[in-house]
């Protein structure tokens, strides 16, 4: 059930030029979350900014009741919230959304992370492991300084590519290049994805016609987070006149199956 | 607190308190069920409901601005037949009173959808939006001409029992004038103020934000033109005022009952902060205590 | 950033750059001297001036909102005797161009003040305010009704060479209708937002904050507003627009640009930083070379 | 001349329930200062709150650098100010206002602070006992807690008394009562009073007939501090049909000659 509380930040370290890694202890939240999942978050007091931002919940300690997030400073929200303060209050709302669906699990399974998508993506294939799976880790970021939690990565996944933009690691060139040959290479029936829309975007045509179970979390901008205000959604197919039907992504979503949504842009 | 008087009679609408929610910001009120307590609340304004269901506008849809927000959802609904027979019954038990938002793009559907919500159960009042600036058609036209939103609101009362609230368009000349006009037309109640019409445009892509292009204004950017009006509009007419507009804490929703506002509702706020409501009932209580007010009526209209 | 042109051509008014300072917030210039290198700046838009001198309203004369200010000064000025004999002198010799804001109670003071600016060296362009809040007398209704803002500025058009800027008021239902008419009315350019009417009640003390109950709401929190309305004027009318309403830094600015303003003007944001004006001049220039513009009238209107 | 400059914040220290100490550092801004000068001070970066705050210099030493505010907590802008941490950027407009003349100063001189409007009448006693003035010192506060600098007071001032609404300390009443006291006693020709507005208002009676130079420095809401938005007016006497002018308090006063000012409210 999700709850508004209020967090003590616990550290609010800067892991590389652009991200953040916050830590929140937060008693309350903390039962029953899935991979997935995320949170609203108030980044700091008074009215700039007025709203919420809707962060991905990164790991998780249901013991020790604490929660990380990792973000990007990207623009006014995330600014405010990187300067942050150990000891300080923060006001959460969550766990938020659906999360991955984890009942139906396969048996040949990759993560497929672009950019600051890849953060929610660690509870997820720490949970794939505890489940016994092997997975196959596809991690894409603009340059090597971008690449996140890559010692846990590899500890965890079974196979663990990268690819950067500029070739500073791994692959040179995106992503959805590297799940090409990835996808000619070997088979796989199941595929976890996060990524800026114009990722998954770009991973549909490399999929198509191929029998893969693909689940993709989506971003959008949000205001409630309660599925309220019906600013979040997305295109998902139907049959009717228009050929598509809203649905929220804060609380319908924010994991789809890609199957499902009409990605625009 | 025992002996404080939080109720309020609106014209025939009774309230257990002047606290209410604004229409398109709390949904049915049950998405705000693990947040609040709903039983508490004084009204619930519901989503606007059209008679067809409704898709509403591509995204972006929503774009924050200093100290509020645009949005141009497009009054994305089920339709009203939807709202009767799935979302009524699960939310009519609640204590707080469900007052359905309704737009129509014509005086005939504002009609339709009057007598349909008229004849069902747990329907508590009508707030006819004729203020909406995101619909193409009709919507702020009806909002902005006297003669027009008295058509509208002539056309409700006379297919209704229940009481009837008009929704008024912060977006005119003179809002006075407007509320002169469906208070004779026979509206119980007057809500203010919608959305002021804004833009924003994206100096990267050197587009507006919003696929609309242009949406509503709301959140306490807007608070002094809410306030504002509110002062005129409370002095021009004798029907009671539900305020609204950038309410984002009891202090502000006192500065509005002081303005003249008989209760007050909660939009944008809902959002930054979802218990808001809660917190705005129990601090409304703590300033009528710590002033020697017995009840709320008291402090409506002090300001003038 | 040597071959940038930053010259707009506002249908006769030349100005260096498109950046101004905004009647009311910018005095005369020369309080900002210490501050900005006034000879950068495009223009300086005076304090609304009248015929006779005037004592002003009574304080509390501003009131902070959120994301914003209600002012309520009521045109404080020492008359435009004082202001061609006394001030004109000392500031006529800067490069920006002084262009003075003229309010009147009546058709024939604008007539009157416009012939005694019009006889004087110095004077670049005159904005015609038919739209401060915060006189009791004409002011406002000048600028709410097509008519009466066109024959003021007929008034005007009539009795001078310099070019004229009528200023609008944002308090109306349909701002192209004004535009239109001041267009035919012979106005070289016009210049919007003025402050959209708000108020702020003190719940201590139960009243309004400001002496004068209203006053007139401008910085960031209205900039949407300003944005849309000039979006919508710039592609009804043919004349040049001059932007202003919440403009912070170069990116509003641009902003307002992109959604069609000829140039621009900076109120309330000299209050939060005095300096701003020369930061927005640069962050134009950086903006435009940046993108590979040559000159800035090349962003004009780009997000139509 | 005025600038805006960005300042250092070296601290900013909680003197008791509601005031707070803050010393920057600031190069430029402090050359030829006069005591009453205060500065325009930006509390936050960001729109919230939008305004600058009004706020006297307490002390400046020109050697090192530095300026030191002494505020109350009152609204949002002074509790922002108080969050604000060392080693911050604080933006500054300042030196403003005239501050206190004295280029006539007589020799019998008392100086009257009330509440927080001690705070810039330290560096006014600092000058005039540099300038070999005796000086006799009044400060009114509510109770104990808020008198601010007694033991810097009582090394400067030649006599020193002082007053408190609750009685907790000194004489109990208002320092108004003390004021009238003190005129009984002794004979003075020099008066500098900074406090609220009621404070100096309530001192018009008690000083009325006497022949007195008083100096009175105001508060007023203000927008620009630069003279350019006439914000901050006040009435002073002048002969015309309405018996006064407006003054701006941010670039005429913020001290005036009592005799002068028509002091409302
Ligand atoms: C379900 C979900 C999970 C997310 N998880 C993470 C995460 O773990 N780490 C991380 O760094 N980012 C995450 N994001 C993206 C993050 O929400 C945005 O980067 C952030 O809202 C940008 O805010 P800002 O104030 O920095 O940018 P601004 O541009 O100032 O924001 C302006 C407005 O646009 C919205 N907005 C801007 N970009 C985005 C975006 N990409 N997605 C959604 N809204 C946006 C903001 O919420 C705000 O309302 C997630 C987004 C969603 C929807
Ligand atoms: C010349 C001058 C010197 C001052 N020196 C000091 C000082 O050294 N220490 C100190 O603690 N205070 C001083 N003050 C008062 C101080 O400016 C106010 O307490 C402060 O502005 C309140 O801001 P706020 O955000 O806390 O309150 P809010 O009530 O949130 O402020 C709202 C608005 O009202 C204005 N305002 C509210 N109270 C006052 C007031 N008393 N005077 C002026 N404007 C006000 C604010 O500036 C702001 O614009 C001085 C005022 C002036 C005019
Ligand atoms: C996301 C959103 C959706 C809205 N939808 C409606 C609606 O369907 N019908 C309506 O009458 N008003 C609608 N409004 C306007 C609000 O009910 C309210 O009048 C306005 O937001 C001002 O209040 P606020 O500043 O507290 O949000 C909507 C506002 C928002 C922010
Ligand atoms: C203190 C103050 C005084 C003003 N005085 C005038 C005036 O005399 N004449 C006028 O046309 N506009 C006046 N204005 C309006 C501004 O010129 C401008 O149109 C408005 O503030 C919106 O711009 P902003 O949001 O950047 O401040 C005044 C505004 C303020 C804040
Ligand atoms: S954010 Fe409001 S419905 Fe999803
Ligand atoms: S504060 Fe603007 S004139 Fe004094």
């Amino acid at each position: 059930m999700p709850l508004q509380t209020k967090g003590k930040i616990l550290a609010n370290k800067q892991v590389n030029e652009q991200d953040y890694k916050l830590v929140v202890s937060v008693p309350e939240i903390i039962e029953e979350l899935v991979p997935g999942q995320f949170l609203h978050v108030k980044c700091t007091e008074g009215l700039d900014p007025l709203l919420r931002r809707p962060l991905s919940i990164h790991k998780y300690d249901e013991e020790k009741g604490e929660l990380i997030i990792l973000y990007r400073v990207f623009g006014k929200g995330t600014k405010a919230l990187s300067r942050r303060e150990s000891g300080e209050e923060i006001d959460l709302m969550g766990p938020l959304g659906n999360g991955f669906d984890l009942f139906n699990l396969k048996e040949r399974i990759m993560v497929v992370g672009g950019g600051i998508g890849s953060a929610p993506l660690m509870a997820l294939i720490e949970r794939l492991v505890e489940l016994n799976k092997e997975v196959t880790v596809l991690i894409g970021a603009n340059n090597q300084d971008q690449i996140l939690c890559e010692s846990k990565l590899k500890e965890l996944a079974t196979e663990l590519k990268f690819a950067t933009v500029d070739g500073s690691y791994g692959y040179k060139g995106y992503i959805t290049e590297l799940l090409a040959e990835k996808l000619k290479q070997n088979e796989y029936d199941q595929i976890f994805a996060c990524g800026p829309t114009p990722m998954l975007k770009a991973m549909e045509p490399v999929i198509e016609d191929k029998d893969i179970d693909v689940q993709v979390s989506l971003e959008a901008r949000m205001g409630c987070g309660t599925g309220a205000c019906l600013s979040c959604v997305c295109k998902v197919k139907v049959q009717n006149d228009d050929g598509f039907a809203y649905k929220k992504v804060c609380t319908d979503g924010p994991v789809f199956n890609m199957d499902e949504v009409i990605l625009d842009e | 607190m025992s002996n404080l008087n939080l109720k309020v009679d609106l014209n025939g609408l009774e309230l257990q308190n002047p606290v209410l929610t604004a229409s398109g910001t709390f949904g049915f009120g049950e998405e705000y069920k693990d947040y609040v307590d709903l039983n508490r609340l004084g009204g619930v304004m519901v989503k606007g409901t059209t008679l067809k269901p409704k898709a509403g506008n591509p995204t972006p849809r929503i774009a924050e601005t200093p100290a509020g927000m645009l949005n141009a959802i497009g009054l994305q609904n089920p339709g009203v037949d939807h709202f009767i027979n799935e979302i009524l019954p699960r939310i009519k038990d609640y204590e707080f009173k469900t007052i359905v938002n309704i737009s129509g793009n014509t005086v005939d559907e504002y009609k339709e959808l009057t007598e349909n919500l008229s004849k069902v159960d747990g329907v508590a009042a009508l707030e006819v939006n004729i203020s909406c600036p995101n619909v193409k058609k009709g919507g702020l036209a009806f909002g902005t001409e006297p003669e027009m939103a008295a058509g509208v609101v002539e056309a409700v009362k006379e297919n209704t029992d229940l009481p009837i609230i008009t929704k008024l368009s912060p977006n005119v000349t003179d809002i006075t004038e407007i509320a002169k006009a469906v208070e004779e037309a026979g509206s119980d109640i007057i809500s203010l103020i919608n959305t002021l019409i804004g833009m924003k445009i994206d100096i990267e892509s050197q587009k507006p934000i919003l696929a609309n292009n242009i949406g509503g204004l709301s959140g306490p950017a807007i608070r002094p033109v809410a306030v504002r009006m509110i002062y005129q509009v409370a002095q021009t007419v004798d029907v009671p005022l539900i305020g609204m507009g950038g309410i984002m804490n009891s202090r502000d929703a006192i500065e509005f009952l002081l303005a003249g506002a008989s209760a007050i509702s909660i939009g944008t706020a809902n959002f930054t902060n979802p218990g808001v409501s809660m917190e705005i009932i129990d601090g409304i209580e703590d300033y009528l205590e710590e002033n020697g007010y017995e009840s709320v009526e008291e402090i409506i209209g002090l300001a003038y």
